[in-house]
């Protein structure tokens, strides 16, 4: 880890030690203070649950039920985390790797299959979630998000007197994203029109294969201040802090502060996606080392230590995980081929010719195969 | 009927203000919009009167101009962008393709996105590089968007109420040159149509529709945008020659309005294409395909094109060597007619 | 000549050690190249032999990539930059289309850039959005540039060697399906090419040329890069009916090289273009609109296209229901020799 | 002005007050103490020459001899300071409007005009000068900038141990431009490769017609260090301190210390360019305001109290100058149409067959025409 580099762990909101052990952070705390045993519980439980599911998502890539998957596994706490900071009146913009947030939105998590199983692009109602389809043009949704966010502001859905009536963006993308033009874009149009949103990467400290190390030479977190954005690193392997530091950025956000740009310092623990082998560029140590920093691990022991993880509850947790396994593969499993004519629809809301002609052509020709059956 | 004079210019900078009073949601966004009215004065007088909430002067970065346009379209908004000029529509490109064109597929029809983006476009105004180009072929092949462009005054003025109607996105091609052309208009037409029982859906099918400029025998001229004046005083040259050429004026691109073309091409038996865009892997190529595909036991002679050459815009003193010209579109005239 | 059996895949591979250790100013650039190989482990094993200083991740950034590269090559470096997938192109559209194409023309021929952009393109591999795609025809357009795709093994070995030799800058596109296929490689000959009296020169030039890859009298198949394959079995089963059908491959889009097609067009009469890069204002249309310009007179029959729809990429599912297959390549055959 | 906003003076770096007066910089004065009457008197020439040709091709452009013109009016001393601590060894990027850096670096005013009179795009060998071509697409040289600095890295020619020898890179652009993706980018590449590459952005406060505030709501020097690249703002009308910073800037990254963005804040006293009209956004008080900060005044005034500005050497400038607006005219006067083959020359480096058939086409198409002429 360099001194000063965007590998380094300057700065770093934390209120959960690796050990599970509960500090206080001078700025953040007052944002987490509400937090009673029955809130960590229930993030524990997201979080145990969207890991039950991002394994059985792999398996059933193994076993070619799906084309790809994008593990979120070890991002847990950093998604679990803002996602419990998130409210019914936010709107959040996804990457692709923010399973845990759909949760905490309320998307069906097998229903995200839907996209790796290539049956469709995208695989859930956005508005009834508050929560826009994943992108996977590496940091093209932050400006949606930033105009999503501008136009909030316009409907008067933000700074309206009553603070449980303001609304929010929050944008996801990870540390590789930051060098794409279109981030940097974003953070420009967000602060000059002072746009209600949240930018939270979340610094995995890969992309693919390339430490943040050739994104940044500074934490990225860094980056915000330079557009006139205030920043903030948190540990994202902590829940508590990742929840306190969002609860901040979003309720600066909603009362019409502007943005703020969240580092969620974290780690991917299992491989960029399924078609990935980190063996080839990182080592087991490195590996280890983050293993011990698990992000539900420390929840567990923080729980476990103040007596507020009973074994009922744990029990009931990993039936519920072990049932949302099996629901998941049978829901996978169920799902047949589309129907050829989804090629040509919604290409277009309004007719347009040249795909009408196409789909007669294509029609005439498919009826051409069952007539010469018939005939046969 | 209230029919006015006026320019293309100012067709559009009537037909935005009665969009804009017509539907609180729609926006003007872009570099230079507001306050100057933009570099061509198109959007003049909107800021004054709609005031900087609603035609929004943005950072100078077209991807984020139209990346946030989506967004505030997701939320129901209709924003109308300019990018400056044709050449600085590119760093765009992957928003307009990857994100504008694909979002209503990729939600399975739930997220419409109507956004215009407005293009000035084409040369002839004797302008440095990257002012003079016409890229629309670089986007007709993308799924997901129309491509219009006028060529009167009062194509100018409806065309731009349609787009902005529609619920697709839409690229509006200005020819610049044609800027300053007048025409009558009649104010009446387009909005008895977004009024009407079709509204938008009946407008975007209008505005799809080629239009059959001048009538005649021997030849279908097709041009669009910049080059159908061209066009009609090439076939008044020919009439002069005994040559009787029938001008149809494209208006669209995507979709492209084949089935006109192909019914008068299966009439003269002649077709020739004129653009500025270079003519190697540009428009022409893919109406001449469907004229063939379609039209083949009609045709005396292969469908010609004439465009611009496979060569960058070159400096302006050389722009009406490089661009379609009066002998050119005479001599593919008079090449197809030699069969 | 030592022939050696190799991948398309790995043939590329083997193709860049070459150019690298024939010359040191050639560089390889791109999102996870170095330590990682690539996503297809295109150029697997030459960051361990070369170094990261010529073999160089960068970072996550098209236009970055693209831009700086034409920054090294403007100090005589020869940068091969790899886009890690066809959909991902776009974000470097502007810098590929004002800069990169440009760039020798603007400077009067003072300045080459002897960039080669590496695209894995195509579909057929089940992938997600955005992995798929055949973006060809938005470049082909565009003056300055050069487009070439192999076919086969041999053809993606000598390729890769003659764009980096080449002065002007190359999109190289590899047919992802077909890195896999295996062939046999000859790899003198291009060395021979490039030592030779004309080196770059004349290694640009034939890099240019189509392959007639099975001769044939009746039909004319033209496809390159992911299709030549399906091509061919095409021609296959149709000979089985009767059909004699000549496949030729173009391995290079821009420049085309019509001349070939329409020689044998103008003895087969009847010509039928395959490509997965959607229809409309795709490839085709140029080469169906030459094809019918120059041979108009020698044809029975229009020319026909089978290639994507006008939609975006599907889910993959659906995906060898969109692209074209051995069915519809055959229809199209069918259709052509009714007349 | 806001107080912490873009067009704030908050740290700016300036060695001569608007009076003329010498001040002392704790940081860069001593960048600049080797200055003497004859370094500053080069100076005010420069600046005196340059505006005459601007002011020429401004009126050639009404008279309708070019097409466009685009004036470095009142940017002067940034241009020409920054320009004079350049080295032969360096090489420049401009955007559009450095002609004063153009004249630094030994191209000849009147050849500029080529590409505004429309006979070609590039108009000098940018090797011969180390002065790349202008590019028009804003923001996109930046990355070629970038780029070429790498390249000079690699090719030794930066902390070679010979201070003398060192070479590095200068990029100009404008305050818009840095909303743009591809400079951000820059910034990245730039810094996460240590190139040796100064970006110097004159803050003209306008983009046409937007303001400074249009693109950023804190200064824009403070945009570098956020991507870890040391910044620095400086008095743009100061030639002074523009040549100071300058100097440190390029010694930096000569010396293989990485890249360096300097802000000039100066103002773009005329047009944005000749088919602009700037009453339309702003006022005549604010253009009083800087006339009054005149770059060029300042240094007169500045050379005056020094006793340093002879009228022999004075009037001998200005003679220059009045010959320099006549070569001007002239020149471009003299300028016939380019051949129409040009049209197909250099479209590659090597024979394209689309191009050789259409310029085959055009060459017999053409030829038809001195027929009928002939047989007429
Ligand atoms: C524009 C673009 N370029 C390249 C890719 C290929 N790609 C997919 S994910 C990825 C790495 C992303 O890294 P990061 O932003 O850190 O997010 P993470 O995957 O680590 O969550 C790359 C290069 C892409 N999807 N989009
Ligand atoms: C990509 C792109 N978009 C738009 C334009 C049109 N345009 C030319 S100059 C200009 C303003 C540039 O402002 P700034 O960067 O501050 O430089 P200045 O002209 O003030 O020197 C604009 C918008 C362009 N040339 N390139
Ligand atoms: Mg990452
Ligand atoms: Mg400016």
């Amino acid at each position: 880890m360099e001194a000063h580099g965007p590998l380094s762990d300057e700065g770093l909101v934390q209120m959960l030690t690796p050990a599970g052990e509960r500090v206080e952070d001078e700025r953040f705390s007052s944002f987490a203070a509400h937090l009673d045993a029955d809130d960590l519980r229930a993030m524990w439980r997201d979080m145990v649950l969207v890991r039950a599911f991002d394994t059985e998502a792999t398996s059933l890539q193994r076993q070619g039920q799906l084309g790809l998957w994008v593990p979120c596994l070890g991002q847990e706490a950093a998604q679990i985390g803002s996602g419990h900071a998130l409210r019914p009146s936010d709107y959040v913009f996804p990457s692709y790797r923010e399973h845990g947030v759909a949760f905490t939105r309320g998307v069906d998590l097998p229903e995200i299959l839907r996209l790796f199983r290539g049956l469709q692009h995208g695989a859930w109602d956005p508005a009834a979630h508050g929560f826009h389809l994943y992108t996977l043009v590496i940091g093209a949704h932050s400006l949606h998000a930033t105009g999503y966010a501008m136009a909030m502001d316009r409907d008067g859905l933000v700074a309206t007197g009553d603070a449980d009536r303001d609304g929010a963006v929050i944008c996801y993308f990870g540390d590789g994203a930051t060098s794409q033009g279109d981030v940097n874009e974003s953070f420009t149009f967000a602060s000059v029109n002072r746009a209600p949103i949240v930018f939270f990467v979340q610094n995995n400290q890969f992309a693919i294969s390339e430490p943040t190390t050739c994104q940044s030479t500074v934490p990225i977190a860094q980056r915000g201040d330079g557009f006139g954005i205030p920043s903030v690193r948190v540990d994202g392997n902590d829940v508590i802090a990742s929840y306190a530091v969002s609860q901040w950025a979003l309720r600066r956000a909603r009362a019409g502060e502007g943005p703020v740009l969240v580092e969620a310092f974290t780690y991917r623990m299992g491989a960029h996606t399924t078609s990935d082998d980190p063996t080839r560029y990182r080592t087991k140590a490195d590996e280890q080392y983050w293993a011990e920093r698990d992000p539900i691990a420390r929840l567990e022991a923080h729980l476990v230590s103040l007596g507020e993880l009973s074994d009922d509850f744990a029990d009931g947790v990993r039936a519920e995980a072990k049932e949302l396994g099996r629901r998941t593969r049978e829901t996978v499993r169920s799902w047949g081929k589309p129907p050829l004519a989804e090629m040509f629809q919604h290409v277009y809301a309004e007719p347009h010719a040249t795909v009408e002609a196409e789909r007669a052509w294509f029609e005439r020709y498919e009826a051409s195969f069952a007539d010469a059956e018939a005939r046969a | 009927m209230t029919a006015t004079t006026m320019t293309l210019a100012g067709a559009i900078n009537r037909g935005l203000r009665a969009a804009m009073e017509r539907d609180p949601k729609v926006l003007l966004m872009g570099e230079d919009v507001g306050q100057l009215g933009g570099v061509f004065r198109v959007t003049d007088g909107l800021w004054k009167d709609f005031g900087p909430d609603r035609v929004m002067d943005t950072p100078l970065a077209e991807s984020g101009i139209v990346g946030t346009a989506i967004g505030m379209a997701m939320r129901g908004y209709r924003p109308v962008v300019e990018i400056q000029f044709d050449g600085f529509i590119f760093p765009a490109y992957d928003q307009i393709t990857t994100q504008l064109a694909k979002m209503h597929y990729r939600s399975r029809g739930l997220i419409n996105l109507p956004v215009v983006i407005r293009v000035p476009f084409a040369g002839g105004i004797g302008a440095v590089e990257h002012h003079s180009e016409s890229p629309e072929a670089l986007f007709a092949h993308t799924a997901g968007l129309r491509l219009i462009t006028p060529a009167t005054p009062q194509d100018a003025f409806d065309g731009i109420q349609q787009a902005i109607a529609s619920p697709d996105p839409v690229l509006f091609f200005e020819p610049k040159a044609r800027y300053w052309d007048k025409g009558e208009v009649d104010d009446a037409r387009v909005a008895a149509q977004l009024e009407g029982e079709h509204g938008a859906a009946g407008a975007t099918a209008e505005m799809a529709r080629a239009r059959v400029a001048r009538e005649g025998a021997d030849v279908t001229l097709v041009a669009y945008g910049p080059t159908v004046r061209l066009a009609l005083q090439s076939a008044e040259v020919a009439a002069a020659e005994g040559v009787s050429v029938e001008v149809v004026d494209l208006r669209s691109i995507s979709p492209l309005d084949s089935a006109t073309v192909v019914r008068s091409a299966k009439r003269t038996g002649r077709v020739v294409i004129v653009h500025e865009a270079p003519t190697s892997f540009g428009p022409g190529a893919e109406l001449s395909a469907r004229v063939t595909e379609q039209a083949f036991f009609h045709l005396h002679a292969p469908v010609l094109r004439v465009g611009g050459f496979h060569a960058p815009y070159p400096g302006s003193k050389l722009e009406h060597d490089y661009l379609p010209n009066l002998d050119r579109v005479l001599e593919a005239v008079d090449r197809v007619m030699t069969h």
